[in-house]
């Protein structure tokens, strides 16, 4: 068995490779194409959204419907402080964050108080409020009218405008907050949030403080989603709070589910097969029916959804990760499995049968 | 007597709005307890109920008949929905199954959109348009059907669930699916019969209101949502509750929009029904769950 | 009344269950006794189709069972009272006995009622608490309703878990002695998987051992008693009491 | 005195479970609580460990007061259990279960952990060795990479006790840790105890297996509808009368 | 830079975006179908001077993203030589900065006048919008109010980007014609009741009152209106200017106000309106291909469509000379009104593009 463990983590190692070399050659690839590009970094900027909520729905087990608020307050907070109070982009985002994870602490305690159903209600209730903040302080927000003239950010007072750079920058973002989740989802944190999964009344009689690992969860998961809205409000540099609202909220909870809250990568996965689909079918559906609109790209989509997760239960994370075990690990498992069906069936009697 | 009225005025557009609430909740109750699914597609019933009946009307059917027709159509539509969608997903996760719902909710609505375009569309109130004047204050016909339906709806339900073997079986399925197929019941049947029962109380409600506020492809998303906070705000499996809960949400919003904001009416009922449950955080009317270790 | 002829099962790539013979006779009671995780549970969940058979046949009455179907396979009058006790947790205890009897509930209105009283009778105990909420009791409480509602079904055949698990020795007692009259009473035959192998022996008529998933001795359970190698393995110290 | 209890009372409504309970565990003993089902032992339990507050009297751990703790609170102190109603983490393997045990033990937050600090990798392996030998002790070790909701219900306990002793704590709350063994298994169980209370476990155990209960208990406590009609040494238990009409029945052992 | 971009030989390239579904569909599904329309009809005619034009559109899903995306596809990957649309000005406002970095054509379809004329004076050379600002609007109706002697009025908007800045507008304009608001609410794009807000608005006693929303919400502001006994006049915006408002508010739409494009009325205008003529010949043309009646919507992309192919026509496919040609064009006769276009003015309508209308008997009236 240890020696099974060793093998995969060599894998995972070259594995690992593979997908940075792929990531970072993938601007030659398409070869400047800023459409592309665009899409790529709009699917980053969703990862990381959907990265902390993987963290906070398939460790912590929560189910938030209002993401879309930290999202918002990153990139409002930014777009406010850039903008009319001339701070650099980089402690924008860092205020935005602190405020995000200030705000997560803030209606964390409470609506940690509340359990399954109620919890995702507080969440979308939250989700509706700070829609409403956006839309009605003006002051601030600009309304409904949106925010626009953000100004870009910059790396040594050189403004990012253009999409490669950007690309790299939000790549930095997501690799970073992939490698931060999974190096919590393999800690003693990450195992005292699946054992609050299993049973919470054995986890915290073991000593873990389930209100406080949820909670830091939330937060965490706020500060995800308020440096990507930061990045986006300065890649835009047009935000409206429309974007913010429920509905971008519910999207962002089906890239966590196609993806898979099983792994640290199902936030990417998702956020990619998400806009990649949804691309994909207003490039295919015209072909088809060339005389639909919209509404057909949204029929396949939902079809889509149906049909991926009624046989992907557990998002295409979980598909490759069975897909992987099988194989690689079919016949160092099978071997184990016989040992263990021995094993467990202790000989009493018919010993000699064995 | 200003106020006075103003308070009756708010009282009536409270129920109203919480009558229909109420419907859709309702539903969402009868899947909950049966399936253990938040349907979010639940809104999109009295979307197709609505959209369906004011084309049987326009093309010339009885008003009843158009009614009981469209009904059962969403039933029917229901029950497919259960087949196809449901029924294969039924050992997924929660999140998962929301977005089942949420993907076929999409469905219903491109089909809509594609079925009958991007227009409102009226429907007749059931009966006349002459409104009731009471202590100052102006009541539709409408709103006062709105409100017998779903109370009726609501005690045909408890009664149901309450008082017949089969309604105790349906709580049984939710409670433990496991042993409730030990004891012979057919989850799967109860199942269907779930998602056609909540569809049909969908398109009721979409029928009620569709005279009050026209019928088009979208109205579904807010109605279901509504009705989303009426059903978890009163526990779910409870139906009385739920109803509770419906009448309280619109009451709230209603309030919240005539004495304060209407810009921030939704942030306020919100906020209020938050601070409720802070204080319950088993839902307003929570009940003994039975669980302990 | 139940036969079973190689009947070979698998959770997933575990073969659980390898070719499994079992005879049950009508109004008999018979004992499966066995180590942790020889699969005696799966036995019993593959006989009231929670679990389906890769391979081998089971007849019941004369006729195939249908495999795999459970609302099919309590039709034909066989109950599982399952291991855990899986009582309906929201649900009232007399909610919980009264389902027990769902299949039959419109059926025979009176019969039902008539049992619900015997059934109480049997477990005073449960009678002090008909409103609460069935998963408020205490384990062993929960353990007497999950019989009991299994009797509910008035079953042809009893299919009994590890029935005294979490029970008070007086109470254990007393449920073991109750089988054999209960099972007159009804013309009930019963299965009754035990790890209190004495007890279990001491009240069934026949009995078999299962290891690691296949059947290494049966015969009349007061043989059994006395055979050496079930004394060794166990009844062990018990024994020498 | 380890555990003290003073006139503890609990009731859930009009459900008096556990009234004015009293009695006392040394460090290294082996107490014993049975009774008839429903006298309010998980109940008492579940009070001990901080589970819910006790509607009356209190309850003190190493000589404090813990009454409005969280049971994690009283893990750190030192008190772990196990649950009638098995309550294992089904979807992680038999290690990992083990291993969320040695929580208290460790120290790491999200930080330590996401930035990967040496700390935090060489606590996790101390973690998984430990895991691993209590695992060998209840002689689970070859299991270990199991996933735990699998396990048939006897080895599921067995996890369970592994779990809940494998952060060393000076008091371990079992609740009917024989349940669902055979004879045979529960002897060798029984054997597991012994060793763990020579390396200086202190247990508090519900037991309905009489046999058990003779073999190891120093001392026993006998609850009925939730009052507390012994206290003693197994020998006088189970010829104590009250005993015998409440619980035993007649002519046991 | 290649000044021949647009496609292959013969093949001239122009991309559209419209939410053509989503929350803006009603406004978007008219105006894709209205250029897919054109362009058909120019082709069978032989195209832009020869050349084929092929229409790239995409549907944003009234989403801002989708729009972004769209927009850079049409740049990067479709190469194309103009784009027309975004059909809301939350769409239209994040599209621009692409645009103005890419330099090419543009001609928004939304309203708000921050598409051309943003608040934060940056200059938007390549931006051109065909929909009448709402600040036009907005003074069509306050000229209007006054002319009635209204000057206390009640002002009631739809809690959307749309009644949002009809709202400033109104703020902003109001004073200068001396018309002051006794009330002022806010009401959901999704409202079924609006008796609650309206209690309010009774209390104030407006002399008249103002809706600004589209269709579906003010038919049930104005029901809720008439049913709470308020008898004031109700005026409201262009946006109610389909058969649905009327189907929607039934007897209570009787007597509404509002300003509209001169589509509403085309037949009843004056035949020396000059407008009248490619107002009827739209109408004709939509009808028969679409079976409904063609809105302001569909006009605005009507008007951009045009103005672009003229465009096209003068200055070949060189964007800069396409370009000029839009800001150089004069007395163009269009749907929504007569456009003179100029370096500042991007957009090249006045008040005068509209008109006022009532709704008598269930039908729009022009009024003079
Ligand atoms: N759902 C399952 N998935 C995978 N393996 C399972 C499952 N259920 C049981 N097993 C395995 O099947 C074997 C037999 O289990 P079973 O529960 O039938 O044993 P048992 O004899 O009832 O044991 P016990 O006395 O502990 O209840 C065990 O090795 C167990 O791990
Ligand atoms: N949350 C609760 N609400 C109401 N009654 C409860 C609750 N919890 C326990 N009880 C009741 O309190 C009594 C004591 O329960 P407890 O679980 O402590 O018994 P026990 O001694 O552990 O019994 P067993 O040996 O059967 O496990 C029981 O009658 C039970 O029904
Ligand atoms: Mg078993
Ligand atoms: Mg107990």
């Amino acid at each position: 068995m240890e020696s099974g463990q060793r093998m995969t983590d060599g894998r995972k190692r070259w594995l690992w490779l593979v997908g940075a070399a792929v990531w970072l050659g993938l601007p030659w690839l398409v070869f400047g194409n800023n459409y592309v590009l665009s899409t790529l970094i709009l699917i980053g900027l969703y990862a990381l959204v959907s990265t902390g909520m993987t963290l906070l729905m398939g460790y912590a087990g929560q189910i938030s419907l209002g993401q879309a608020a930290f999202y918002g307050i990153g990139a409002y907070t930014s777009a406010y402080l850039t903008a009319h109070a001339g701070w650099s982009a980089w402690l924008a985002l860092a205020a935005g964050a602190a405020l995000a994870a200030l705000v997560a602490l803030v209606v964390g305690i409470p609506v940690f108080r509340l359990r399954e159903h109620y919890l995702a209600l507080a969440t979308l209730g939250f989700g509706v409020i700070m829609f409403t903040f956006f839309k009605e302080w003006k002051g601030i927000t600009g309304g409904l009218n949106g925010f626009f003239g953000i100004p870009p950010i910059r790396i040594a007072g050189i403004p990012l405008q253009s999409d490669l750079p950007f690309y790299y920058l939000v790549s930095l973002f997501v690799l970073a907050g992939v490698w931060f989740a999974r190096n919590i989802v393999r800690s003693r944190v990450g195992r005292a949030l699946r054992a609050i999964h299993g049973s919470e009344v054995a986890a915290s009689s073991l000593g873990v403080n389930i209100t406080k690992y949820k909670l830091q969860m939330f937060m965490l998961s706020a500060v995800y989603a308020s440096a990507a809205g930061s990045l986006y409000a300065h890649y835009v540099t047009f935000i409206n709070p429309d974007l913010f609202g429920i509905v971008p909220s519910i999207y962002f909870l089906i890239m966590v589910v196609i993806g898979g809250t099983g792994s640290v990568w199902g936030g990417l996965v998702g956020a990619a097969v998400y806009v990649c689909l949804g691309e994909w079918l207003k490039a295919v559906v015209p072909l088809l029916l060339p005389n639909a609109g919209g509404e057909f790209e949204i029929v396949f989509f939902g079809l889509l959804l149906v049909v991926m997760l009624i046989y992907m239960p557990n998002g295409l994370t979980g598909v490759a990760a069975k897909g992987w075990r099988r194989l690689w690990k079919a016949s160092w498992r099978q071997q184990k499995q016989t040992a263990a069906v021995d094993s467990h069936q202790a000989r009493s009697i018919g010993g000699e049968r064995g | 007597m200003e106020a006075w009225s103003q308070f009756v005025q708010l009282l009536f557009s409270g129920l109203t709005v919480g009558s229909i609430y109420a419907l859709v909740a309702l539903g969402f109750v009868i899947t909950y307890s049966v399936t253990g699914i938040l349907n979010l597609a639940q809104g999109d019933f009295a979307m197709l109920g609505a959209l369906l009946c004011m084309t049987f009307v326009n093309s010339g059917m009885p008003f009843a008949l158009a009614i009981g027709l469209s009904i059962a159509a969403v039933m029917a539509i229901g029950a497919l929905f259960e087949r196809l969608a449901i029924q294969p997903a039924r050992r997924s996760s929660v999140a998962v199954l929301i977005i089942i719902t949420i993907g076929v909710s999409f469905v219903f609505r491109g089909l809509a959109l594609l079925v009958w375009g991007t227009d409102p569309y009226a429907l007749r109130p059931f009966s006349g348009h002459e409104a009731l004047h009471l202590f100052g204050a102006v009541i539709q016909w409408q709103s006062i059907w709105a409100v017998i339906i779903s109370v009726i709806s609501f005690l045909a339900l408890h009664l149901f669930l309450n008082r017949t073997s089969i309604g105790k079986a349906v709580t049984a399925c939710v409670i433990n699916p496991f042993a409730a197929r030990l004891m012979g019941i057919n989850i799967r049947k109860m199942s269907l019969g779930a998602m056609a029962v909540s569809a049909g109380l969908g398109a009721l409600a979409g029928i009620v209101i569709a005279p009050i506020s026209g019928a088009s492809y979208d109205m579904g998303m807010m109605i279901g949502l509504k009705a989303f906070i009426a059903a978890v705000v009163g526990g779910l499996t409870n139906a009385p509750a739920a109803i509770a809960g419906a009448f309280l949400v619109g009451l709230l919003e209603s309030f919240a929009e005539g004495y304060l904001s209407s810009g921030y009416k939704e942030a306020i009922s919100f906020g209020l029904l938050l601070l409720v449950l802070f204080f319950m955080p088993n839902g307003l009317f929570a009940k003994m769950t039975g669980k302990r270790v | 009344m139940l036969v079973l002829r190689n009947v070979h099962v698998h959770h997933g790539h575990l073969h659980v269950l390898k070719g499994i013979d079992l005879h049950v006779g009508e109004g008999e009671i018979v004992a499966i006794v066995g180590a942790n995780g020889a699969g005696k549970s799966t036995l019993l969940g593959t006989i009231a189709g929670v679990y389906t058979p890769t391979e081998g046949e089971m007849v019941f009455e004369g006729e195939p069972l249908p495999c795999g179907k459970v609302e099919d396979i309590v039709d034909k009058g066989i109950c599982l009272v399952p291991e855990r006790r899986q009582i309906f947790d929201g649900l009232s205890v007399k909610d919980n006995l009264l389902l027990g009897a769902y299949r039959r509930q419109r059926r025979d209105r009176q019969d039902v009622k008539r049992d619900y009283e015997r059934v109480l009778e049997l477990f005073p105990k449960l009678q002090t608490m008909l409103d609460r909420p069935g998963g408020l009791l205490s384990g062993g409480e929960q353990q007497m309703l999950a019989i009991a509602r299994g009797l509910m079904a008035r079953p042809k055949l009893l299919l009994l878990d590890e029935p005294s698990l979490g029970l008070a020795p007086l109470v254990v007692k007393e449920v073991m002695g109750m089988l054999k009259p209960l099972g007159d009473q009804f013309h009930t035959t019963m299965i009754l998987v035990e790890q209190n192998v004495r007890a279990a022996l001491q009240t069934a008529d026949y009995a078999y051992v299962l290891e690691r998933g296949a059947m290494a001795l049966h015969g009349k359970a007061a043989e059994l008693l006395n055979d050496e190698r079930v004394a060794e393995a166990y009844l062990g110290a018990a024994r020498r009491r | 005195m380890l555990l003290e209890v003073e006139r503890l009372s609990k009731s859930f409504g009009g459900v008096q479970a556990v009234q004015d309970v009293s009695f006392g565990v040394a460090q290294g003993e082996m107490v014993a609580v049975i009774g008839p089902n429903g006298a309010g032992k998980t109940t008492l339990f579940n009070a001990i460990s901080g589970i819910f507050p006790p509607t009356g009297g209190f309850v003190r751990f190493q000589g404090v007061v813990t009454n409005g703790k969280k049971p994690h609170e009283l893990a750190m102190l030192g008190m772990t259990r196990t649950f009638q109603n098995l309550q294992l983490f089904s979807d992680m393997t038999v290690a990992e279960n083990v291993m969320v045990g040695f929580h208290p033990r460790l120290t790491g937050g999200i930080f330590s952990a996401g930035f990967r600090l040496p700390r935090a990798a060489k606590e996790e392996q101390t973690a998984r060795e430990e895991a691993l030998s209590r695992l060998a002790q209840v002689g689970l070790a070859h299991l270990a990479a199991e996933k735990a909701g699998t396990l048939p219900y006897g080895m599921q306990r067995l996890v369970e006790i592994a779990r809940a002793a494998v952060s060393r704590p000076s008091l371990i709350l079992l609740d009917e840790p024989m349940a669902g063994l055979n004879p045979q298994e529960s002897r060798r169980l029984v054997d597991v105890l012994l060793v763990m209370r020579e390396q200086g476990f202190t247990f508090l155990f519900v037991e309905h297996d009489m046999e058990t209960v003779m073999a190891i208990a120093d001392r026993i406590v006998v609850l009925d509808y939730g009052k507390k009609i012994a206290e003693g040494a197994p020998e006088e238990i189970v010829r104590h009368p009250d005993v015998i009409k409440a619980y035993l029945g007649e002519e046991t052992v | 830079q290649s000044p021949a971009s647009g496609g292959g030989e013969g093949e001239l390239k122009i991309g559209a975006i419209f939410s053509a579904s989503g929350g803006a569909a009603p406004l978007g599904k008219p105006e894709m179908e209205t250029v897919k329309m054109l362009v058909k009809q120019w082709n069978e005619q032989g195209g832009i001077e020869g050349k084929t034009i092929k229409l790239i559109a995409y549907d944003d899903k009234s989403n801002q993203n989708e729009a972004v995306l769209s927009t850079k596809k049409l740049i990067e990957q479709d190469k194309v030589t103009a784009i027309i649309g975004g059909t809301i000005s939350g769409n239209s406002l994040a599209m621009i900065p692409q645009i103005e970095k890419a330099g090419i054509p543009y001609i928004s379809l939304a309203a708000s006048k921050q598409i051309v004329n943003p608040d934060d004076g940056s200059s938007r050379p390549w931006t051109f919008k065909t929909a009448q600002g709402d600040d036009i609007v907005i003074q069509k109706l306050l000229s209007f109010l006054k002319e009635k002697g209204w000057t206390k009025v009640a002002w009631l908007n739809v809690a959307n980007a749309y009644g949002t800045s009809g709202h400033d507008e109104f703020v902003r304009y109001a004073p200068q014609y001396g018309v002051q608001a006794v009330a002022e609410e806010e009401f959901e794009a999704t409202v079924d009741d609006a008796k609650a807000m309206l209690t309010r608005v009774k209390k104030a006693n407006p002399q008249a009152v103002i809706v600004w929303g589209t269709a579906q919400e003010s038919a049930v502001v104005t029901k809720n209106i008439r049913q709470l006994g308020i008898e004031a006049p109700i005026v409201e915006s262009h946006g109610i200017g389909t058969k649905g408002f009327i189907d929607l508010a039934g007897e209570a739409a009787n007597g509404v106000w509002f300003p509209a494009g001169r589509i509403l009325v085309a037949d009843q205008l004056p035949d020396s309106d000059p407008q009248k003529e490619t107002l009827l010949a739209y109408k004709r043309d939509f009808e028969k291909a679409y079976g409904y009646e063609p809105t302001t919507f569909g006009g605005h992309a009507w008007d951009a469509f045009h103005l672009l192919a003229n465009a096209i026509k003068e200055g070949g496919t060189d964007k800069e000379k396409i370009r000029s040609a839009l800001e150089n064009t004069k007395k163009f006769i269009g749907i929504s009104g007569v456009f003179h276009m100029s370096t500042d003015d991007h957009t090249g309508l006045d008040a005068d593009s509209l008109v006022m209308v009532q709704i008598q008997d269930g039908k729009f009236v022009l009024a003079e």
